[in-house]
């Protein structure tokens, strides 16, 4: 199992009621299986089957793996400008 | 020098940071907020971000900027709560040329709303609020009523 | 409002002139004395106008500029004595969208050059001056030295 | 014959030695009648074989017909911006 941190922001945060979310899941994590398991969260329901997530600061593919220590925030659509 | 800031943006001091003596133009985009969205009467708003990527990805959008024109860039954001005609963004190119000037402003602007995680959660006047989602209109937000 | 000043030029003045609440983009462009020309260094310089005829091209540009795109279009070109580095000409663009922000923009600066009566006397730093003619590079001028 | 001045800029003017000049030419006036009479004024040898000319504050084109009153400036190459 490896365990890790997601970062949420903005709506996202909104939905699922926390600014930060802790998680373990089995080794190797890839970026879905992180989505998957916020979307299994109370709130999660309405998240969008693919959000977006960044992994150290760039925006991840679904079938990228994430490595202990790695930097994971959930993004919601961009509105910035 | 950070693009993101709390504080109201000075597009004079901006335009002075890319003015070199040799270049002449300044070319620049201000975008201010608006008093309507999606046909709801805007009141004020409040930016927040991702501010480590968000500050990534200014600095990387200026850098392609910088490598594909002679130019020089600055980007600001303004984060936290803003009301009507206060400047949200602002981009300045300094060039010698005029034509790298606008190419590398649009580029810049365009990149910024395309790349930089940056969120808007608007307050409208009739007492109701949403964050702002450009790929789905506006969404109402599920924390405040009506 | 004059096109023609012989004051210093405030850009955020001119920005503030052309916002709108239900305009959001202000895209700018600012001509600043360069320090060379031609290959000579520039210490100063004159601008003089046929100022009737600058002041009714600079309005019929803009009036152009207001039929083709939905924008709010504001010029200003200083006339007398600059320094490197003092602002020639500023033209600010309000509008809804970036798109005709950009364009209009352009196309007043790049007329603004091209129809309005407006001549250049420049100040070398090896204290010769010239008229500057863009159609012909550099001319010397006939009543200062070499 | 008609009379009327002809207002000179910038190198037009310091060529010439004026910023303005009185000109009489015999009736129709056009517009090369105007610049050719301002070439063949001391200085005027070193204009170009067609310089602009302003008409009304509009440019003109050399067949124009001048009118007595029409406001007249002899333009040099602009240089604004």
């Amino acid at each position: 199992m490896t365990a890790f941190r997601v970062e949420l922001f903005a709506r996202y945060a909104e939905l699922l009621g926390a600014e930060e979310v802790a998680l373990e899941l089995p080794t190797p994590v890839t970026v879905s299986m992180v989505t998957d398991a916020l979307r299994a969260l109370p709130g999660g329901e309405v998240l969008p089957a693919r959000p977006v997530l960044a992994r150290n600061l760039r925006i991840a593919a679904p079938a990228d793996t994430i490595e202990p220590g790695d930097l994971l925030a959930l993004l919601p659509p961009l509105a910035g400008g | 020098m950070a693009a993101l800031t709390t504080e109201p943006i000075d597009q004079t001091a901006l335009g002075a940071l890319v003015l070199r003596p040799g270049y002449g133009a300044v070319t620049s985009f201000v975008g201010h907020v608006r008093n309507h969205h999606g046909g709801r009467s805007v009141d004020r708003l409040c930016y927040s971000a991702y501010h480590q990527m968000a500050e990534r990805e200014c600095a990387a959008i200026a850098e392609e900027a910088m490598t594909r024109w002679e130019v020089v860039v600055a980007v600001r954001h303004r984060l936290g709560d803003l009301v009507v005609g206060d400047i949200a963004v602002a981009v300045a190119i300094g060039s010698a040329h005029r034509a790298e000037g606008f190419a590398a402003c649009r580029f810049v602007i365009e990149e910024v709303k395309r790349r930089v995680p940056i969120w808007k959660h608007e307050h409208y006047a009739d007492g109701t609020s949403a964050w702002v989602d450009p790929t789905a209109g506006v969404e109402r937000s599920e924390s405040e009523g009506p």
